[in-house]
């Protein structure tokens, strides 16, 4: 059944890049401008016509967010998933909420959590998971969630903590031979 | 301008159900504008439970996240276990005791049993027959007793772990959910005669809350909803995971497509719990319990990415885990089966629907907030 | 005169304890089938004194404050019209005052007045209780109205007090077997009228919490409690005097109330809610046609 | 709609003469399950303080303080974790990893309180109700092995092979199995504690399970210059306090120095700039004594600037350690590879000179400061009849010029005295040269001072253990030499410490052999230190009594190693040369 | 009108008549309805015939003018906070706040999330705590034991604490809730 869907990708979009493959599972990576013919694909000719899930991965590191639909084949239990990567600058993804109605709530949370905007969805920006969020959105990987915390909600009282590490080295005088101090510099 | 009729202020109400609402399934609320009682458009609104898990999970350590992923669903916390343990095994390739995979087994149908107890019970107490209410959660309770004992805790269970379970089951375990099992049953068709042979009961499930078998595919409808609408799909059934393969059982489905339906699934799903629980005990192999794993704080788990899925109470629960080869997670997005049952199946069903049955309605789905939200 | 107000105080003091006992009752009898211990039987006097006595106390302006007056006169108004003990004219207090057409209105004017209040308090839920509940109340009247008056026309006579004298001749003399199909009509709208389940489409927690006293808190909602005590307890001997006989010993009617009260309680635990329109309709044809059968019967 | 529908619900009413369900919970207890996660205890006193709890814990519930009446020790931090019931949420991960096994939950689940600032307690130390509690969560560290796991088995060579040749007796990790290794390390530093050179035993673990082996290297070289030797023949003290000892194995700290210098061809192109003599400060030190404490003291000493002459008896650097050492414990091609590091770092080597009082009072005149490493050159009398005998032989001298090293066994029957590494090493370097070995010992076994592994690998290499042995004389036979010895059982000590061995019975048991090597010990020898300098110094049973810079008293004299009381091993020696250079630096300060 | 006036101070009742007003409350707490958080999920069995909470005169209220005590049963969302606060403010006094499991005294699990506080009684004026995560139905009996003792002794008194550092309490409010629109007062 997979290799229908393999076979459907080969022809259609040989640049594919195949990312795991099990006898019911197949996820593929597709580029940014092929990504809706891609799902459009999928849904029409390959059996695979239920949106399960549409997630994304913050890879700040190359600059991108990768999108990943998760479609499933209720008939013959296989599941396909496309990502692509789109840049991280300005992201702006098609929206599928006119092909299936639960897209727009898969959407509107990505909204909320990266800032990435879905043309196309009607309801976007209604607030969904957050109530009047002002600050970075919360998932991007750029965000610092502990920082954020400690600074808007505080904590009881303040950590009071010695790393065994440390405190062994201090008290037998790791860092007291020759070359030692050096090195605790360093740290 | 024109004013949507649905939200026209002179003809319709405007009315917020919840968050601090007895009927409402967890903290969550739905807005609505209704003509009469008939309800011309509904929104939910969710997010009062949101803690950032996803964000939290990236800033833990793998083996950290296990406290932390069975919290998401608070009745029937095994299931993230077993789907985030999945998750990572496939992705280190660590392999589970046989025992294990068995024990897993038990451990998934008794908190399906558990969590269908309360939702049929709840059914009842919705449509103001507390007495159901009353005895499922009791019931429920019997089945916590025995998540006590062999896992420590009576809710948040941390039991499964990649590789295996935490602890063996204790000495006579099997003999003793056997007699919960007895106790159950023998008081399962009290709450029978009260629920299901109850003709006002009847009267307020049947032809309510239709889910029509086109939606199911159109909004990637599971579990207890698809299947009460004539779907045979099942995890458990469809793509085996643990020992499931090597038990006998049928995919329960009914094809009343409303409320009713969906409470005969769960009904039939508890006996179909009750079943494998027995097989499951008198098959149960010797060994291990658990593989041995690298050092916690320093377990890199390798480069990629992976969809699990299992087969929860409410249906088909996914994880997909992406790993960079760090000692964290680099992405953890729970798919719970909530998250369309509650937001745009729950914003359709509503429209038409008469207020008494918004609760009814709600409960029937048995949405989850925590797993929505996350 | 003197004699007559203080039996009329003990009467409503009396009619109030025994309202809240039945309450604690029947709270205790409901946990036995739900498998649990259930509160101390005095619970609801704590409950009520508890909320007479909380510090703050929110109102929506003078019709709010009224609500809970108008069911406490209403129910007082019946519970002085009937004769509470045959033939112990102490407890008749001012049962010659009224005939049953008065006492059905008087009854209707406390939950109207009721409606008023609640529906001055703002509240959605409350609103859309009240009009649930009148539309109810306006369909288990009729079929109670239509048994009264079958019962009344059978027996000649629209008092009270004359309708309960007419039983008096034993167990076969009580309207209900008398006036069997009136009876029944009767007995299926005092459910509604006792807001218990399935017809508890007022009180509806799951669905509009929790109907009119919404709003109603601290010392206004032990007002509406304790006019929902009396009430019941009027309703009761309404109904004792109506069917059953009235009571002709204090324990008789100790009795006689206890099991009429517990018999919505037993309905309720095991019934949950019917829909508005569902109610609605069952109360207009059912109750309604079986009274209609004794009054064609009797007027033929 | 069907009657029975109306009808059948009334049946629920059965259920109100039956028995209620409720537990009337505060007249009638009921205790949480056997394995119910309640609230925390601590056994303080089992408990090392290795803050594994604290690592673990996703929540910072569970912080590492100082606590009052717990005072740091050899392998216990003296810190012991505090709970945060702010943040606890009870997932026993804690417990399960607990390296002693001395946290636990206990099955009490009731704590209400009005003062949220008292969910902070030390479990163990603060007095808590459910400190008696016999039941609750326990760790179970056979089913999970979070606690402690088995080493990674390196290949041995099997004893029929080894004893065939002098090859090493231990492969070596491969780099894959040394990171596993190294990376069950839980960093808990507890080990730098009980190392005498005190290595950052916790960062080059670290680097080794990350892959940055130069790192590990040049670490290594912080505290310890003969990293190689250490990681081959150290009596690894870090090993015997690692936290994750106390449930599993500990970590294989020296094998893994060991895999790291192995990596390199050359340690010396490894730290390239790492080793190169510090700045000249225009002073002159003189080691005398090229051991490991004298090798460190010039490394370092260098290092600093300092202008380092080693002056030694022997031919090579290295010292008794590697002389006597036999080869399938440290291979010789060792040696050169580190000594290069003290020649790129400037070390002058003055190889063949006799340490004689002339040399020493040479050195007082012409160096700013001197640090006698000489170590133990007298072998001890074994103090038993007939020891005199050309056949018995200390086998500290046999080792010495050892077959490896070119010289020859004669006989083929050996007997060996003692039960320490020199005994060991006698007795399995004899049975490679072909000989049958008895091996004899006053004590029992688990009272041997030689490595455990020493004695197991000896005892699988054919060697004729004789433990309980008392000697009583030998005698010269026609063949060889007889010894005789009786039998012993172990007896109390009245002083107190190790039981004594008491001859059983009359009974003399004897072996013929060809030739006998007594192992017990070496003993210093002072005479080369001129009066007038001995008059300076503290001497005690003929060793040098320092202070903690390993200063003698005398001048600028310093001394480390054997030549003054210790423990007697290769990486005290290391200590106490690091301690001389900062003793020296703040001398000639 | 009546949400606009600020709050009068609470004066001193009778000795004896207090005493039994206060033995009544004890025994009679009813709590608002409003699964805050996860700890709800024990208040069922609680609630239920296994614990029964009504043994003790605890009873569930559907709305918050009729309870007296606010169960915050674990972690708060700020958009949750929101609404509690609404909710604690329409309860009448005397109220009472029973806070469960680690998440409202320091944070608990979720101590780093950028979408829940940390220390509830910079909030809200808490009674009495329970500890757990969460708190077993037991536990919970005897948070409301300890309550009962507080109120018998006359020491319950959060909500006075409440009013006469409201200003506090609404500037930490605000602090979170950066989309004030609830009234000033709304009691």
């Amino acid at each position: 059944m997979i290799d229908k869907v393999k076979n459907g990708f080969e022809i259609r979009f040989p640049l594919y890049k195949l990312v795991r493959e099990q006898h019911n599972y197949l996820h593929v990576k597709v580029d940014m401008v092929s990504a809706m013919d891609a799902i459009v694909m999928a849904k029409t000719s390959l059996g695979h016509n239920v949106l399960q899930l549409i997630s994304t991965v913050d890879r700040i590191e190359d600059g991108v967010f990768q999108i990943t639909w998760i479609l499933e084949n209720y008939g013959a239990c296989t599941v396909l998933l496309i990502s692509a990567d789109f840049p991280r600058e300005n992201c702006l993804v098609p929206s599928l909420s006119q092909i299936w109605p639960a897209a727009s709530a898969f959407e509107r949370e990505i909204f909320e959590m990266y800032g990435i905007s879905f043309p196309g969805n009607p309801r976007e920006g209604e607030d969904f998971l957050l109530e009047s969020w002002k600050d970075t959105p919360p998932m991007r990987r750029d965000f610092e969630t502990e920082e954020y915390a400690m600074r808007v909600f505080g904590e009881r009282q303040p950590r009071e903590h010695i790393d065994p590490r440390q405190y062994v080295g201090d008290i037998v005088g790791e860092w007291n031979t020759p070359m030692g101090r050096k090195r605790k510099e360093e740290k | 301008m024109g004013v949507n009729p649905a939200t026209d202020p002179k003809k319709t109400t405007h009315l917020f159900f919840g968050p601090q609402h007895p009927g409402v399934t967890g903290n969550m609320s739905v807005e609505m504008w209704f003509d009469g009682d008939q309800i011309t458009k509904a929104i939910t609104h969710v997010g009062y439970l949101h803690r950032g898990f996803e964000k939290l999970m990236e800033k833990r350590l793998w083996i950290q996240n296990f406290p932390l992923v069975c919290r998401i669903c608070v009745p029937e916390p095994d299931i993230n276990e077993e789907c985030y343990a999945m998750a990572i095994e496939e992705l280190t390739g660590i392999e589970v005791p046989e025992r294990a995979k068995w024990i897993r087994t038990l451990v998934l149908e008794l908190a399906r049993l558990a969590v269908n107890l309360m939702a049929f019970g709840g059914q009842g107490g919705t449509l103001g027959l507390g007495t159901a209410a009353m005895w499922g959660i009791t019931f429920r309770d019997f089945v916590l007793d025995l998540f006590e004992e062999l896992t420590g805790a009576r809710i948040y269970h941390i039991y499964i772990q990649p590789g295996g379970v935490r602890r063996d089951l204790p000495q006579g375990f099997g003999g003793r959910v056997e007699k919960v099992l007895e106790k159950i049953e023998k008081r399962l068709p009290e709450l029978d005669r009260l629920v299901l042979n109850n003709a006002i009961f009847k009267l307020r499930t049947q032809n309510v809350g239709v889910v029509k078998p086109e939606w199911i595919e159109e909004y990637g409808l599971v579990g207890p909803v698809a299947r009460g609408s004539g779907s045979v799909r099942d995890v458990r059934k469809d793509a085996p995971y643990e020992i499931y393969s090597k038990l006998e059982f049928d995919v329960v489905t009914e094809s009343g497509n409303d409320i009713f339906a969906r409470v005969m699934v769960r009904r039939r799903e508890m006996d179909l719990s009750i079943s494998l629980i027995r097989q499951i005990l008198s098959k149960m192999p010797q060994g291990p319990v658990a593989t041995k794993l690298p050092n916690l704080t320093e377990w890199r788990v390798p480069a990629g990415e992976v969809y699990s899925r299992v087969e929860s109470s409410r249906g088909e629960y996914g994880y997909y885990v992406v790993s960079d080869g760090s000692l964290k997670p680099r992405r953890v997005h729970v798919r719970g089966p909530s998250y369309v049952h509650a937001v745009p199946l729950l914003e359709r069903m509503l429209v038409g629907a008469n207020i008494a049955d918004v609760s009814n309605i709600m409960v029937s789905l048995t949405t989850c907030p925590p797993e929505i939200e996350r | 005169m003197f004699a007559n107000f203080s039996s009329i105080a003990l009467t409503i003091l009396g009619a109030l304890t025994w309202g809240l006992l039945l309450g604690g009752i029947s709270r205790s009898v409901t946990a036995r089938i739900h498998g649990r211990m259930g509160p101390r039987v005095t619970q609801n006097f704590i409950d009520l004194w508890k909320l007479f006595r909380k510090t703050s106390s929110i109102h929506h302006g003078g019709m709010f404050w009224m609500a809970p007056m108008f069911r406490i006169t209403g129910a007082i108004c019946v519970l002085i019209m009937v004769p509470l003990v045959v033939g112990q004219n102490i407890t008749y207090n001012m049962s010659f005052a009224g005939d049953v057409f008065l006492l059905i209105y008087i009854m209707f004017f406390g939950c109207l007045g009721m409606a008023l209040g609640a529906g001055n308090s703002g509240h959605p839920y409350a609103v859309i209780a009240v009009s649930r509940g009148l539309a109810q109340m306006s369909s288990y009247e009729l079929s109670f109205s239509i048994a009264v008056v079958a019962i009344a026309v059978g027996l000649h006579t629209f008092k009270i007090e004359g309708i309960v004298a007419a039983q008096q001749a034993g167990i076969t003399s009580w309207n209900i077997f008398r006036f069997p199909f009136a009876s029944a009509g009767a007995l299926l709208a005092f459910l509604p009228m006792q807001m218990a389940y399935p017809f508890g489409i007022v009180l509806a927690p799951q669905e509009i919490p929790i109907g009119p006293p919404t709003e109603y808190s601290s010392r206004m909602l032990s007002f509406m409690f304790s006019g929902r005590a009396l009430f019941g307890v009027a309703k009761l001997i309404l109904f004792v005097s109506l069917l059953f006989g009235g009571a002709s010993s204090w324990l008789g009617l100790f009795v006689k109330t206890f099991l009429l009260y517990m018999y919505p309680v037993v309905v309720s635990s095991v019934f949950p809610r019917f829909r508005t329109e569902q109610s609605i309709r069952f109360l207009w044809f059912i109750p309604t046609t079986l009274a209609l059968v004794d009054l064609v019967r009797v007027m033929l | 709609m069907k009657f029975t529908d109306v009808i059948s619900p009334f049946l629920a009413w059965s259920r109100a003469a039956k028995k209620v369900d409720t537990i009337p919970y505060p007249n009638q207890q009921n205790p949480g399950a056997d394995r119910y996660r309640g609230f925390h205890i601590n056994d303080t006193s089992k408990c090392i303080g290795c803050g594994r709890c604290e690592t673990i814990c996703e929540n910072k519930a569970i912080d590492m303080v100082k606590v009052e009446g717990v005072d740091p020790a050899k392998g216990d931090s003296g810190l012991r974790p505090v709970v945060d019931y702010g943040r606890c949420c009870w997932c026993a991960l804690c417990i399960d990893v607990c390296s002693t096994g001395s946290l636990a939950f206990t099955n009490s689940y009731s704590w209400v309180t009005e003062n949220p600032d008292t969910c902070r307690y030390t479990p163990g130390v603060d007095q808590k109700p459910w400190d008696n509690q016999e039941k609750g969560f326990r760790q179970n560290n056979d089913v999970l092995g979070w606690a402690g796991s088995p080493r990674e088995q390196m290949e041995i060579e099997t004893p029929e092979k080894r004893i065939e040749n002098f090859d090493e007796v231990v492969k070596g990790y491969t780099i894959d199995q040394a990171m596993e290794e190294a990376a069950r390390c839980i960093q808990c530093g507890l080990c730098i504690s009980a190392c005498p050179a005190h290595m950052h035993i916790p960062d080059y673990l670290k680097a080794i399970a990350e892959g940055r082996f130069v790192d590990a290297v040049k670490l290594f070289y912080d505290n310890n210059p003969l990293p190689e030797m250490c990681g081959k023949v150290c009596t690894r003290q870090c090993e015997t306090v690692c936290a994750m000892g106390y449930q599993g194995e500990s970590i294989a700290i020296r094998w893994l120095k060991r895999f790291a210098c192995e990596q390199f061809e050359s340690l010396a192109d490894v730290l390239a700039l790492d080793a190169q003599p510090g700045e000249p400060n225009g002073k002159k030190v003189a080691v005398v004594g090229a051991g490991p404490s004298g090798l460190s003291a010039a490394y370092y000493l260098s290092r600093k600037g300092y202008e380092v002459h080693v002056y030694d008896r022997l031919e090579k650097g290295g010292g008794v350690s590697w002389y006597a050492i036999p080869e399938y414990r440290l291979p010789a091609d060792g040696i050169s590879k580190q000594m290069e590091v003290f020649e790129q770092a400037g070390v002058i080597f003055n190889y063949g000179k006799d340490v004689t009082k002339e040399l020493l009072t040479d050195l007082e005149n012409r160096f700013d400061a001197v640090y006698l490493a000489v170590g133990l050159q007298k072998p001890s009398d074994a103090r038993i009849e007939g020891e005199d005998i050309s056949e018995v032989k200390p086998a500290f001298d046999f080792l010495m010029n050892a077959p490896d090293k070119g010289q020859k066994l004669t006989g083929k029957k050996v007997i060996v005295i003692g039960g320490g590494n020199v005994a060991m090493d006698a007795a399995r370097t004899c049975v490679r040269l072909g000989a049958d070995v008895v091996l004899s010992y006053r004590r029992r076994i688990e009272d041997m001072p030689a490595d455990d592994e020493e004695i197991h690998e000896a005892m699988e290499e054919t060697i004729d253990f004789r433990p309980k042995t008392i000697p009583i004389r030998i005698e010269r036979t026609e063949s060889g030499i007889r010894y005789l010895y009786h039998e012993a059982k172990m007896v109390d000590n009245p002083k107190g410490g190790r039981p004594l061995p008491k001859p059983k019975d009359d009974v003399e048991h004897a072996v013929d052999a060809d030739i006998l090597f007594s192992a017990i010990g070496q003993t210093s020898d002072i005479e080369f230190i001129p009066e007038s300098m001995q008059k300076g110094m503290k001497l005690k049973w003929g060793r040098i009594i320092v202070n903690e810079s390993q200063y003698t008293g005398y001048k600028n004299f310093f001394a480390g190693g054997d030549i003054t009381p210790g423990e007697g091993d290769a990486i005290t020696a290391i200590a106490d040369g690091l301690r001389a250079v900062q003793g020296i630096i703040d001398r000639l300060r | 009108m009546y949400c606009n006036q600020p709050p009068e101070k609470p004066g001193n009742k009778k000795e004896l008549l207090e005493k039994i007003t206060n033995m009544a409350r004890a025994n009679s707490l009813w709590v608002t309805a409003y699964g805050t958080g996860c700890g709800s999920i024990e208040l069922r069995p609680l609630g239920t015939s296994r614990f029964d909470m009504e043994r003790f005169g605890i009873a569930m209220r559907p709305t918050p003018r009729q309870a007296d005590v606010l169960i915050i049963s674990g972690y708060l969302a700020t958009k949750t906070l929101k609404r509690v606060i609404r909710v604690y403010e329409q309860i009448q006094d005397p109220k009472y706040i029973i806070a469960l499991g680690s998440c409202t005294i320091n944070g608990g699990m979720y101590f780093d999330s950028y979408n829940t506080l940390n220390v509830l009684d910079k909030y809200l004026p808490v009674d009495v705590y329970v500890m757990g995560c969460m708190p077993r139905p037991e536990a919970i009996i005897d948070g409301f034991s300890l309550l009962m003792q507080k109120i018998k002794d006359g020491r319950a008194h959060g909500w006075k604490h409440y009013k006469e550092n409201l200003d506090y309490y609404r500037e930490n409010q605000k602090k979170i809730i950066t989309d004030w629109d609830l009234p000033d007062y709304n009691w």
